[in-house]
């Protein structure tokens, strides 16, 4: 197998620092919850890309070959946890959004302050 | 192998190229559906990666759902980052 | 925007969510065994009510299922976990009391590569099923919650 | 033991889950009905908080081990613990007790506060996730069940914060916060992540035993000071801390607080037990005394420019979240070389916890009783409320004196030990903090005089009703009675848990690990 | 100005995670798999479960699942409360 170094892991950090982006320097409400839900990926291909085991296959005994190694199954498990974690709280963030929309018309960020006097 | 590693690199890049896509739109929508790619692919790499069960979760979760709550949100606020 | 979309959508919808849903069922059941569980279940099935809301709006939906109901059935579905969960406290709190006891999903598997006992797994398949019903009843209760909301609004 | 006493760590955890997924079952039969049980609830997971609390004083102080779905020791000679553990040792025991009183009086205040408004039964479900959440994570040995707890008072609280949708600014509050929160979260999963990519675990304790001093060790490490300090409101990412509090229900601020302080433990916990010596203690520990003395800097002059009573308070919250930073990172500092003066700064520190709920916690409920019968939250519009809320005002007089550390009340008591630690290490620190004490002082008085003397503003307040009013005396009691006696407290519960801290991690490793 | 220091941090952070990735183990081999090897052997005798991640999920780390489901009920229950119907004198 060719050698790809780290490049997982990079690949998932700079998912994180996209994300980290949007939410420090975008100022639209919407924009920085998809920044959130960059971060969420980034850390989710991270924590998946932590158990891999190279030439290992999927932790599921059902019609498996014999005798191959097989990759790690607890950051799978730790993944599908905040993986659901994820949806939750991005329903709850654009929620809280559409609410700040209705009140104050907008969704920039330095409007609402604005407005809020 | 060769050809596995390929697919991966190629994933990985597009990963990344979808985030930043998501990040660069102006238009709301493209933003969503380029975060909505970026999960799948996602959804491809943990395939490769030999975790299905991720895969079919981030597939059914990450990308299908959170785009719908996405859509639905966008509904009755603006389409465009700024107006 | 339009709540209702065109006939080739809704069309393709009234084909596919049967499907869908069946299939999310046979993924709950089976997630002891393949790839998949309850919360990729419940998501699938999630995803398949998505779609209608999408295809045939809020409106088409009254009557059939108010977000009441599926309150009451996630409840139903966290108080069976917890309950599960609780279950097992003769040995601890979360013990899987009955895998291979005999008992319903108690038989037991053999050990290495095999075809699969659907049979087994202990609590797991009725935690499965706890938790698809959660999570499916939770994310179609959020989608209902926004979209109502919404529409209220848009009334006033 | 029987068995009440084996599963009472568990049984902490899941009761007040099961108030939260059952009140909105619940909340159909109407109010009396979802009152009691709310009620029940909460006593319920009082008494097995006491319970734990007691086997575990009256057992030593060895720290008593919880294995979800199993037992100890770990199968056969594995190195390695493989199931998810509460590990309950002196600091987690008051931590525990805290939250419970914490709970216990929310509860009994929101009866009333919250009678005659929507959403009742969506509010005691989320109180409840928010207080179990609370429990989850001061009594759980394992980092990723950390995070999870972590997440689940993130969203309860941010539902909560957000409870008033009709406010324009708990809107924009809670989607704030709510962001902050999720991004610390995602903070400590990233440092979850790299040490179990590193070691192959997830429990404290295995992690503990085999933690060197490696560089992704230290990216680990900031990214949980960095995500603790930031949802536990200290300098420089304090800004949501008073939206926060000032946002929420009254009750729920006071939670909140509790929340805070449980980030705080986190932190502690990270440092002392998770790394204990195993990195430069001194460094970190003046890190740490930095941001403290900052935070207390911002908290205090915040606080004396603020119009709205709740922002007000909101901000003295945050100073004294620096106060107990500042006795750690103290005791922290000097952990390595060991004087008597690290643990009397530790054990100040922890005394100041549960004596800054208390009081903090008075001061909200009072202020929100205040606000309840006046209807409105400018200082300037409420004066003379002390002629027809008479026992609200002594209430708020108690709190306010303690939280600034005037003898005889409890804030004394943990703040002189706080200044005498910190004196020892170096005297500019001590005045910094004796000084900024006395400008609280003034803020709360200035506060005081505005809100409840004077001619009188409002013409006919709301009374208080008799729960609210139990709720406050409850607090004042806990103010008056640990000011009066702190000996006794400080024996009984506090050097246990400063023990735990200062020479607790082989302990802690042990309970788990074996040998 | 304070654009400025916000971008300083942000670069800081970012420098910060890219070294930590490229300092940890090389992909591929973990370093260290007593846990998870315990998972994939013992899984199939004890919870009786040929998915291994299920096996982990619903028992090893059980508890953490009903956390996840709780965090998902929490936020069902927080957007009920945020489109829930208010009082006349609430608005």
């Amino acid at each position: 197998m060719m050698h790809i170094g780290n490049l997982p892991f990079i690949v998932a950090m700079l998912l994180v620092i996209l994300g980290l982006y949007a939410l420090l320097f975008k100022r639209n409400l919407i924009k920085m919850v998809i920044g959130v839900s960059l971060v969420e990926t980034g850390v989710n291909l991270f924590l998946v890309t932590l158990g891999y085991r190279a030439e290992g296959i999927a932790p599921i005994y059902t019609h498996a070959p014999t005798a191959v190694s097989q990759v790690l199954p607890t950051p799978q498990a730790l993944t599908l946890t905040s993986i659901v974690i994820g949806l939750a709280t991005t329903a709850l963030l654009l929620s809280f959004a559409v609410l700040v929309y209705r009140h104050y018309g907008t969704l920039d960020v330095t409007k609402i302050k604005e407005l809020r006097g | 192998m060769i050809a596995e590693t390929i697919i991966q690199v190629v994933t990985l890049l597009l990963i990344v190229l979808g985030g930043a896509l998501a990040v660069w739109f102006k238009d709301l929508l493209s933003s969503i559906i380029a975060l909505a790619g970026a999960s799948l692919l996602v959804a491809l790499e943990f395939y490769i990666l030999q975790a299905p069960d991720v895969a079919i979760a981030e597939a059914g979760i990450g990308a299908a759902l959170t785009m719908a709550i996405y859509v639905v949100a966008l509904r009755r606020t603006r389409r465009k980052e700024k107006e | 925007m339009n709540n209702q979309m065109s006939v080739i959508v809704r069309t393709i919808t009234r084909i596919t969510y049967g499907l869908t849903i069946v299939f999310g069922f046979y993924v709950i059941m089976h997630g002891h065994l393949t790839p998949g569980g309850g919360f990729q279940g419940g998501a699938v099935v999630a995803s398949a009510f998505a779609l209608l809301l999408v295809a045939f709006g809020t409106a088409g939906l009254k009557g059939k299922l108010n977000h009441h109901l599926l309150q009451t059935l996630e409840e139903v579905g966290a108080l069976a976990f917890l309950g599960l969960a609780f279950a097992g406290i003769g040995t601890a709190f979360f013990a899987n009391l009955l895998a291979n006891s005999g008992a319903v999903f108690g038989g037991a598997v053999p050990a290495g590569p095999n075809a699969g006992v659907l049979n087994s797994g202990g609590t797991l398949p009725f935690m499965n099923w706890a938790v698809g019903l959660k999570v499916m009843t939770g994310i179609a209760s959020i989608l209902i919650a926004m979209l109502i909301g919404l529409r209220k609004e848009a009334a006033e | 033991m029987n068995a009440l006493t084996t599963h009472a760590p568990i049984l902490i955890i899941a009761t007040p889950l099961l108030g939260a997924f059952a009140a909105p079952l619940i909340g159909k039969l109407g109010w009396t009905v979802r009152t009691a049980f709310a009620g029940a609830i909460a006593a319920l997971t009082g008494c097995f908080a006491g319970l734990l609390a007691a086997t575990l004083y009256t057992g030593g102080g060895a720290p008593i081990v919880y294995v979800l779905g199993g037992r100890l020791p770990l199968p056969s000679g594995l190195a390695a613990p493989i199931r998810i553990m509460l590990e309950v040792d002196g600091l987690s025991a008051f931590m525990a007790l805290i939250t419970a009183l914490v709970a216990v009086v929310a509860v009994l205040y929101s009866v009333s506060y919250w009678k005659e408004r929507s959403g009742g039964a969506l509010y005691d479900s989320l109180l409840f996730l928010l207080i179990a959440g609370v429990f989850g994570l001061v009594l759980t040995g394992d980092m990723f069940n950390f995070f999870v707890f972590l997440e689940i008072t993130s969203v309860a609280a941010c539902g909560l914060i957000g409870f008033r949708t009709w406010r324009k600014r708990s809107s924009e509050a809670a989607f704030k916060v709510m962001a902050l929160y999720t991004l610390s979260g995602l903070f400590v999963l990233l440092a979850v992540g790299l040490l179990y990519g590193q070691y192959g675990g997830l429990n404290i304790a295995y992690l503990a035993t085999n933690l060197g001093g490696t560089m992704v060790d230290r990216v680990a490490l900031a990214l949980l000071i960095a995500g603790l300090a930031m949802k536990a409101g200290a300098v420089p990412m304090h800004m949501w801390a008073p939206e926060a509090y000032g946002e929420a229900p009254a009750p729920v601020s006071m939670v909140l607080v509790a929340n805070s302080q449980a980030s705080l433990y986190a932190l502690f916990r990270v440092l002392f037990t998770l790394y204990g010596q195993s990195l430069s203690a001194a460094a970190v520990g003046w890190i740490l005394i930095v941001l403290a003395l900052l935070t207390i800097f911002v908290g205090v002059t915040m606080a004396l420019v603020q119009k709205d009573l709740k922002r007000l308070i909101a901000f003295g919250a945050v100073s004294q979240i620096g106060y107990m930073l500042l006795a750690v990172g103290v005791g922290f500092a000097v952990l390595a070389t060991r004087p008597d003066f690290g643990l009397t700064a530790i054990t100040g520190g922890i005394f100041h916890m549960i004596n800054d709920v208390a009081c903090i916690g008075l001061l909200f409920l009072a202020a929100g009783a205040a606000i309840r019968a006046s209807g409105s939250r400018d200082l300037h519009s409420m004066g003379g409320l002390a002629h027809s809320l008479k026992g609200t005002t002594v209430l708020f007089a108690v709190g306010a004196f303690a939280l600034a550390g005037v003898p005889p009340f409890n804030g004394f008591a943990s703040k002189l030990l706080i200044y005498e630690s910190t004196f020892q290490l170096s005297p500019v620190l001590a005045v910094i903090a004796v000084l900024a004490s006395i400008v609280l002082l003034a803020v709360f008085v200035r506060a005081f005089q505005a809100v409840f003397l004077g001619p009188r503003l409002i013409a006919r307040p709301e009374p208080v009703p008799w729960p609210m009013v139990a709720s406050m005396v409850v607090l004042a009691a806990v103010v008056i009675g640990f000011g009066l006696f702190p000996g006794f407290f400080i024996d009984k519960i506090v050097t246990p848990a400063a023990n735990a801290l200062w020479s607790g991690q082989g302990d802690y490793i042990r309970a788990v690990m074996g040998g | 100005m304070k654009r400025a220091v916000l971008a300083a941090v942000f670069l800081f952070v970012a420098a910060f995670l890219l070294l930590a990735a490229a300092q940890m183990r090389p992909f591929g081999s973990p370093a260290s798999a007593l846990m998870d090897d315990y998972f994939l052997a013992n899984a199939q005798a004890e919870v009786a479960a040929n998915n291994v991640v299920t096996a982990v999920v619903f028992d090893y780390r059980g508890f953490d699942t009903l956390g996840e489901a709780t965090v998902l009920f929490a936020a069902v229950v927080g957007v009920l409360a945020v489109f829930r119907k208010l009082r006349e004198d609430e608005r």
